[in-house]
Parts: structure tokens; C-alpha cells; sequence
């Protein structure tokens, strides 16, 4: 057995750990101070996964604020798991979209279904009973047999989740292009109905309220490879090596129909799934929400694997696990509805007055930390940007005209692109009619959902083309936000709004922040054009291979309601004979 | 003509939801004292009798395990 | 007619079985979770698609061991219509109810789409309302779907009229395209295919819907048992 | 405890299509001489010391494995 020592306060600050897990001098500096003294490793671990890109937002949020992100249907924005808008009736849509790019990369088949797991626990979180999936998928030349593979994978990934859980996937977009060679992109949305009195928020309120553990065990898996970059590795370092999350539908399942029915118990104070940062950003953002502090026991949190460290508790990413506070006194009504779907809820600790997450381990405070330094404090970065020399130099070229000699060739030779051709052998792999609701299957404009019980359908689509986005990101976003709401339109739809995944190269180059800043101008533009405002989304940056950054690919997920079944609209040829109409320019 | 066997396990650290779930039906059938269960593969070869441990290790890490999650070991010359 | 849809952990077609008898047929119908141990009350039982245990270790291998699978079979035993659609298909050939074993799909990928199906047989309770030899449209969503059995258990399933269903255009390999098959009585249907999911033309087709009239008409042929 | 593996395999009679797309894949690669691939499953188990082969055997034949399309093989008390 290799036994770790961790190292202490001191040798974090000599030795700069904290630069390897991401955090740069400053801003150690500034945990110093918020702490008023030195943080110990599991401090720092959860000072660098909490101050991440992905948990803070701090190169974007000055970007994020750009778009528009109210409206009169608008019932939850930015900030909660997912977005949701009002349907009328009391329902309403929950839907966002999330990346799950550097995962898929690794390992395209698990990457891909812990994707779709992640996005799925997002909606369900919020209380919605998730009706559909789409996904979004660039690779690099699909003549490549390392892009076959990763490609084929990542695709049976999703189909390997999304079947299982019973969820249909019922669109998406696949771009095949060198640009993605390196740095493949994986984004899943996930689309649920609620009705509204049920919408639930991630939320610690209530002295002395139970915080409960449902779901999977906790194990190594996901933490930041960091963790044994500074320590000496025994024979089986191999083994000890941060591994792949695995994920497991099943147990996302049972997870589904707990949640949606402890929802419905008035016991339930707040729920919020473990996703990025697991154990830590559920807690601390909880807590920090309500004004509160966490305390928890770390002894009480299911391990899969022994001997685990706070440090390793609080990092992993195991998948399927959720967060519950409990009204204190009622726990067992909540552990009764969980395990009727063979599961368990497990009191791993309180809410307290004082604004901290305090850890305790082995009956020591291991961690002890304020909320808002964790989940409100990260800096924000306001990242010089720069016009890029390509940029210029398309803008004083002059457009070129393509010379077709032969249409039929030209005609043949576009369909017969990856890009351009038919998706069926991807969408044929996913179970797209599950649940009997889907009234336009994947192979249309945007797929459609019927509301039971009701004259109402959702469309949905996702869309990009990163291409436009290169080009000129400002036109290419508000472009992205057209199509996807051209799409919606062209199924019968009024679009409702939007959720964005944006998958950018790096924000520390002023030409990449420049390209990020732009698409999202326009992108905001686009929305307010059209009144389909951002009710949430992703940010995927540092999508590089060899310091070479991918396409900006700002991808849409737009949702629009259908009022009459007979609205329905598919982009099929139904008769001979019909009458063709080009309308626009 | 010989036999290999190639045979696949997940890495420990790696979840098995699998292993999880046939142990559950296990002390479902009243099966008691199963501590853990963990499912791998036995790729089962016929291959020319000058094929190698090399060649057959080289099988293995391009295509027949997934080194990112699994683990293997080799069998040359089972009986056929 | 009053149905019992069994719900294992991870089925995840219950819903759309529920919907089809209840909601389209305007029959009567129960969620049965798995750990009941009763189906009195009940005039037929269905078994729906999903992933019951996740479909680990072999697909429907778990669940046939569910306390509500006892009764399955004595309801069975009774000469009473069982019907186990995709993963209940599986359930009811691991329980032993059924013949044969369903596999992976000849080339290894989960495959959705809708296929054709010839009816085999209309002479028993699920298929008494399709004309001989028809052909119909029912979406097919499995990945292991792959129907096996050795030559003498083909050659008895053909002898005793059990094929109900074959594919037109074999999508997964099975032996003698066969997409559905009875028990020797002829009161316990599973088939690949998932007729639940064609009972609405707002989704596509109508041709599933026969399968549960036929089960209903022959109900009501039948006296019921309680 | 002690460790038990229970070596599952397809009956040679069953066609196992995983194996022949295994096959190709490793033809495709370049690996000649590969005359057949077959895919089993390996299951480890920790069970109480007090678990028999009687009871192992028990196992497979009620839960681990389908004796239609499968045979297996019993390896107890592997070191753990
Ligand atoms: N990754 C995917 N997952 C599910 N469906 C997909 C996927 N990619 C494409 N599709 C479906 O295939 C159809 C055509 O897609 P695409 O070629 O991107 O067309 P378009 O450019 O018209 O959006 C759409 O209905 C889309 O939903």
C-alpha cells in the first residue's frame, strides 16, 4: 500500500503546488488573504477546482454578461442548473447544453455517456422530468482512422447512455473538419418539462437542515492528475493514476425516478447534482446561495475505494451522485422514497450558521473554509483582446465566386461530404422514440416532441457553423442563433429561447479572447432580434492541440413551442407535384 | 495453430457498474458472503504458431484493450 | 381488459406500454413494480423494453429474478396472455418462459428505426386481428436483438406454429428472421420489435395497435379469471 | 476471502459476431495469422472463505451464466 503524506501549508507555498493545479501566483495570494492565513492541500484543492474556468467563469463572465438573459416567459436564467421558460398551463421547459470535449478526447466512449449523464442530472435537478436529448459533435477528417475511432466511440457513447436511461436523442449536428484534428468537441443538451410549482433550486437554507447523499460511491475518479503530480509513486502507480469516470446509466435511472419523487416531498429544502468539482461545488454553491455554511463528515460519504483523502473526496468527479438538504427530522421520509429504487440517502452533514464549508475527517477539521470566498470570490479576468491577422487579411480580400461547370458533379460531390451527408448511421444507434412522444425524429429541420395531455409540442435543434464563426465571429454567432432559430420556425415553432456551449481555443490570447468576445456580441445581438433570450449554457475553453486553436464553434441550443398539433412542419418532400418556393434573399 | 488467451480487467480504480449489479442479483438469490464482483473479458485467439508474446501484446494495446481503463494479461499456448 | 405493466429497475418503456392500453385503447392498466408478489386482478401481463439492471451481465439476466417473476410464471402457467416486448422479450427467454437466447445484433450496434414484420400466425391471442401473412410497420430499438436457437428448437418452433413475427429485411442477425415467438400454449408473446411505440398516427403508424386489440378482443372472448 | 474466477465462454456452436469484427480489426491492422477470435467474460469474485465450488457452480448456473449459448470454467481461491 502507498502511503500518501500530503504535503503541508508550507511546501504548497515553496513549491508552488498551487501553480500545478492550475492557480497562478496572485491568485494564491489572494486565497491567503480571503483565509487570513495559508491554506492547507485540501484547501488549495478546492480553492483550484472552484476558481476553475469552468466553475467561475472568471475569463468569461465579463463576456457572458453581453447576452440578453430575461424575457416574459423566462422563469429561471443563468445561474441554476439549467434554464427553464414558461409553456403556459403551469408547465414549463428546462433545457441547457454542455461540453464534454477533453473527457471524449481521452476516452470517447465513456467521455461521451458521462457527457450525456451530466447534462441529464442538470435538468432533473431543477425537478424537470428530462424528455429529450441532442447532442453536438465536430471531429477532425473522418478519412482518418484515429477520427473513425473516436468519432464511432464517442457516438455509441451517447447512443450507450442516452438508450439506457430511456431518454429519447432525438437531434443534433456532426462537422467533420481538420480544424478538430487534435481537440474533438462533445457537447449534449438535455431538455425536461416541469410543472412550475415544482421547480427546485440548488439551495442550503435552515440551521441545522440535513445534508444528504444519494447515488453513486465516491472514488478516485476524475480528480485532477495534479494530486500525485508532486508525490513519489509507488510500484503501482499505474493503478493510482486519476482514472476515467466511468459512467453508469443504470444507476442514473434509478436516480431520475428517486429525485422527481422526492421533489414532490415538502421536505426537501434543496437539490443539486454533483457535477465538475463534485462533493465541493455542490456544497459550497448550496450553501453560499442561502447565506449558510456546510459542515460534513467526511467519514459518512460512500467511498468506493479505501483510504481515500479529503483532498481525493472532495476532487472526485464519480459520476450519478446528487446533494439533498433535508428538513432535519425528516430525513427517513427521504431515505424511504430512495430506497424503493434501491438506493440510499445518506446524512453526510448539517447546515450551519457560519458562512463556512468545514470538513471534518478522522474527528479533525481537515478544511474549513468560507463559502463566498469558494463560490463568490474568484477573480474575474477582464483578458485583452486582439483583431487577428487572418481577420485582416480576409477583410481586404475579395469574395470569390465558386465556378460550377458541372451542377450535377458539384451537386453529388456536396452531398457525398461527411458534413453534409446523411446523418442516419449516427441517429439510427440512438433510441430516438422512447417514451412515444417524438413526432419529428432525427432527419428533419429540428425534432419534435408532443406534450402529453396536451395540444402542445416542443421543437429543438442544435446548431453551428463554426466555419461562419471563423470567418468572422461576430456575423458567424448572430448566424448560429438564426439557423437554430430558422430551424425551430421552419417546424412550426415560435422560438422560446436559448441555451450556448461555447467551445473556444484559449482566452489567454488576445486574438482567441477577441474571437469569444465577438461571437458573443453577436450572438446577443441575434437574441434580441429575435426575443429568444439565453436562459443558460457552457463554456469550453483552452480547445487547442499543439497551440493551435480549434474553430470558434458557438454552439445553439434553441427550444420553440408548437400550439396545435397540425402546425407541425417537416423539411421532407411529401408529393409529386407539391410546388417549390424559395423565399428570403 | 495455438491458442492465446488475452484477458482483459478494469483498472481498480475504475468503477464497474457491471460488477456492482451482478452482486446485487447475487445476494438477491440469497448468495451471501460476496464481497465484490468485477466483470472482464477472455479474448480467446487461434493465431500461427510463430506468433509472439510481442505480437500478441502489440494486439493488445491497439486494439483489443482500452489501456486508458483496462488492464490484461497474456496467455501464450493454452491448449487448443 | 386490465393490465398489469411490470416495472423492473431501469425498464424505461413501461410508460409507453402504460399509455398504449390505457390511454389509446381506453383499457385498464397498473404500473406492477417489481417487488410486488401478486397479479390477482389482472387479466393480462405486460413486460416492457428498458434496460432492466442495466442490461449487465447478459440483458434481462437480473430481472427474471424479481419477486414479481414467480407470479409472472404462474400467471403464465395459467394459459394467460403474457406479452414481453424488447427487454421483456429478454426477460421472458432468460426466466426460461420463452426458448432461444437474444444476442448482440450481427453488426454490434443498437439500431432504431422502423421495420417491416410478416405476421406468421393470427391464430393466437396477440395477433387474431392481423390478416395471415400481412406485412406491417413497427420500430424496432435494441442492441441485442439477435435471436439464437439451435436447429432442433427451430425446427419446433416451426412445427408448433410458435413464430408470430419475422422480418422482412433481417436487421440483426436472427436465425430465421424470426422478430417474435410464442410459447408451445401460445399465451406467452415476446418479440423484439416494439408494437407499443405504433399505436398513434401522430408518431408515425398504427400497425402495433392490432397486437393489443387482438389480446383485447380475445379477453373478452375469454371469461375472465376473477 | 478469497478470490474465485469463473471464465465464461460461448458455446462453439454460437456464432460470436464481436469476435469476427474483433478478427477483421486485427486484420485490418496488419495482424496476420489470427485464424479465430472469440470473446468471453472473465468474473472475479471475493467471496467468504467458506464458499465452496458447490456453491460457485450454483452461482453460474442460476444468475452468471446462460448454459443455452455459454460454458464456463471454475478457478477458485486465486490469490486475492
Ligand atoms: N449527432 C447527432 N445526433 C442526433 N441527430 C443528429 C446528429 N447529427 C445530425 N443529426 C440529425 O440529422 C439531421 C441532419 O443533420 P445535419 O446534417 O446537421 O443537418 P442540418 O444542417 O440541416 O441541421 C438532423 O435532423 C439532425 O438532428
Amino acid at each position: 500500500m502507498l502511503l500518501t503524506t500530503e504535503p503541508t501549508a508550507t511546501h504548497i507555498r515553496e513549491e508552488r503546488l498551487y501553480a500545478t493545479m492550475g492557480l497562478t501566483d496572485e491568485e494564491y495570494a489572494l486565497v491567503v488573504s480571503l483565509l487570513g492565513r495559508e491554506p492547507n492541500y485540501t484547501e488549495i484543492g478546492l480553492f483550484s477546482v472552484m476558481w476553475s474556468e469552468h466553475c467561475s467563469y472568471k475569463n468569461s463572465k465579463p463576456v457572458l454578461r453581453k447576452f440578453p438573459t430575461t424575457g416574459k416567459h423566462v422563469l429561471q436564467g443563468p445561474g441554476e442548473g439549467a434554464g427553464i421558460v414558461d409553456i403556459g398551463d403551469g408547465q414549463a421547459v428546462a433545457f441547457k447544453i454542455e461540453s464534454h470535449n477533453h473527457p471524449s478526447a481521452i476516452e470517447p466512449y465513456q467521455g461521451a455517456a458521462t457527457g450525456v449523464g451530466g447534462i441529464i442530472r442538470d435538468i432533473f435537478s431543477m425537478g424537470a422530468r428530462p424528455v429529450a436529448l441532442l447532442n453536438s459533435l465536430r471531429f477532425g477528417d473522418l478519412n482518418e482512422s484515429r477520427v473513425k475511432h473516436l468519432f464511432g466511440h464517442v457516438v455509441s457513447g451517447i447512443a450507450g447512455y442516452g438508450n439506457c436511461v430511456g431518454i429519447p436523442t432525438v437531434g443534433g449536428e456532426v462537422a467533420f473538419d481538420p480544424a478538430y484534428a487534435g481537440n474533438p468537441l462533445v457537447n449534449a443538451m438535455c431538455v425536461g418539462l416541469i410543472r412550475h410549482e415544482d421547480i427546485q433550486k440548488g439551495i442550503a437554507e435552515g440551521v441545522g437542515n440535513s445534508v444528504m447523499y444519494v447515488g453513486a460511491t465516491t472514488g478516485r475518479d476524475g480528480i485532477h492528475g495534479a494530486t500525485f503530480a508532486s508525490e513519489e509513486l509507488g510500484e503501482d502507480a499505474d493503478e493510482k493514476r486519476p482514472a476515467v469516470q466511468v459512467g453508469d446509466p443504470f444507476m442514473e435511472k434509478l436516480l431520475i425516478e428517486a429525485c422527481l419523487e422526492v421533489i414532490k416531498h415538502p421536505a426537501l429544502v434543496g437539490i443539486q447534482d454533483m457535477g465538475a468539482a463534485g462533493l465541493t461545488s455542490s456544497s459550497a454553491e448550496m450553501a453560499s446561495k442561502a447565506g449558510m455554511g456546510i459542515e460534513m463528515n467526511l467519514d459518512l460519504v460512500p467511498q468506493r475505494e479505501a483510504d481515500m483523502t479529503p483532498y481525493e473526496m472532495m476532487l472526485s468527479e464519480s459520476q450519478e451522485r446528487m446533494l439533498l438538504v433535508v428538513k432535519a427530522g425528516h430525513e427517513d421520509e427521504i431515505e424511504a422514497i430512495v430506497t424503493k429504487w434501491g438506493l440510499h440517502a445518506i446524512k453526510v452533514g448539517v447546515v450551519i450558521e457560519d458562512k463556512v464549508l468545514r470538513l471534518l475527517h478522522h474527528g479533525e477539521v481537515a478544511a474549513e473554509v468560507p463559502v463566498d470566498a469558494l463560490a463568490e470570490d474568484a477573480p474575474v479576468y477582464h483578458k485583452p483582446s486582439k483583431v487577428p491577422a487572418y481577420y485582416e487579411t480576409f477583410q481586404t480580400m475579395a469574395p470569390v465566386q465558386p465556378v460550377v461547370t458541372d451542377v450535377l458533379t458539384t451537386w453529388k460531390d456536396v452531398l457525398a461530404m461527411p458534413t453534409i451527408a446523411s446523418k442516419r448511421w449516427v441517429y439510427e444507434q440512438y433510441d430516438h422514440m422512447v417514451q412515444t412522444s417524438t413526432v419529428v425524429a432525427p432527419g428533419s429541420d429540428a425534432a419534435v416532441i408532443r406534450i402529453r395531455d396536451t395540444d402542445k409540442a416542443l421543437a429543438m435543434t442544435t446548431d453551428c457553423n463554426a466555419k461562419y464563426v471563423y470567418l468572422d465571429p461576430r456575423v458567424g454567432g448572430a448566424i448560429a442563433v438564426a439557423e437554430a432559430a430558422r430551424n425551430i420556425v421552419a417546424s412550426g415553432a415560435t422560438p422560446l429561447a436559448l441555451t450556448d456551449c461555447l467551445n473556444f481555443g484559449s482566452p489567454d490570447k488576445p486574438e482567441g479572447f477577441w474571437q469569444l468576445d465577438q461571437a458573443v456580441e453577436g450572438m446577443a445581438e441575434a437574441c434580441r432580434a429575435l426575443d429568444t433570450p439565453v436562459i443558460g449554457g457552457n463554456v469550453s475553453l483552452y480547445n487547442e492541440s499543439n497551440g493551435t486553436a480549434i474553430y470558434p464553434t458557438p454552439v445553439v441550443g434553441m427550444v420553440g413551442l408548437i400550439d396545435k398539433p397540425e402546425h407541425i412542419t417537416t423539411s421532407f418532400a411529401r408529393a409529386a407535384g407539391d410546388i417549390i418556393f424559395l423565399l428570403g434573399e | 495453430m495455438k491458442k492465446v488467451n488475452v484477458y482483459v480487467t478494469l483498472r481498480e480504480s475504475v468503477l464497474d457498474p457491471q460488477g456492482v449489479a451482478v452482486k446485487g442479483g447475487l445476494e438477491h438469490l440469497g448468495f451471501t458472503g460476496v464481497e465484490s464482483v468485477r466483470i472482464g473479458k477472455v479474448i480467446e485467439l487461434q493465431v500461427a504458431d510463430e506468433t509472439t508474446e510481442a505480437m500478441v501484446r502489440d494486439m493488445c494495446e491497439k486494439l483489443l484493450v482500452n489501456t486508458v481503463i483496462e488492464n490484461y494479461r497474456i496467455e501464450m499456448g493454452v491448449l487448443a | 381488459m386490465k393490465f398489469a405493466v411490470i416495472v423492473f429497475p431501469g425498464s424505461n418503456c413501461d410508460l409507453d406500454m402504460y399509455h398504449a392500453v390505457k390511454d389509446v385503447l381506453g383499457e385498464e392498466a397498473d404500473y406492477v413494480f417489481h417487488t410486488e408478489t401478486s397479479l390477482d386482478g389482472y387479466d393480462g401481463v405486460l413486460l416492457p423494453g428498458g434496460f432492466s439492471y442495466g442490461d449487465y451481465l447478459r440483458c434481462g439476466a437480473i430481472a427474471q429474478f424479481s419477486p414479481i417473476m414467480s407470479e409472472v410464471k404462474r400467471f403464465a402457467e395459467e394459459g394467460r396472455p403474457v406479452l414481453g416486448v424488447c427487454n421483456g422479450f429478454q426477460v421472458l427467454v432468460e426466466a426460461g418462459l420463452l426458448p432461444g437466447v437474444l444476442m448482440r445484433n450481427r453488426d454490434l450496434k443498437f439500431m432504431c428505426k422502423t421495420v417491416e414484420l410478416k405476421v406468421e400466425t393470427n391464430e393466437t391471442m396477440f395477433t387474431n386481428d392481423y390478416a395471415l401473412g400481412e406485412t406491417i410497420q413497427v420500430p424496432i430499438a435494441h442492441g441485442e436483438g439477435n435471436y439464437y436457437c439451435d436447429e432442433a428448437t427451430l425446427e419446433t418452433l416451426r412445427t408448433n406454429g410458435q413464430i408470430a413475427f419475422t422480418y422482412t429485411d433481417n436487421p440483426n442477425g436472427s436465425v430465421a428472421n424470426i422478430a417474435g415467438i410464442t410459447n408451445v400454449q401460445g399465451n406467452v408473446l415476446g418479440m423484439m420489435p416494439h408494437p407499443e411505440r405504433a399505436v398513434e398516427a401522430l408518431l408515425g403508424g398504427e400497425d402495433g395497435k392490432r397486437l393489443f386489440t387482438s389480446m383485447v378482443k380475445w379477453g373478452t372472448r375469454h371469461a375472465t379469471y376473477n
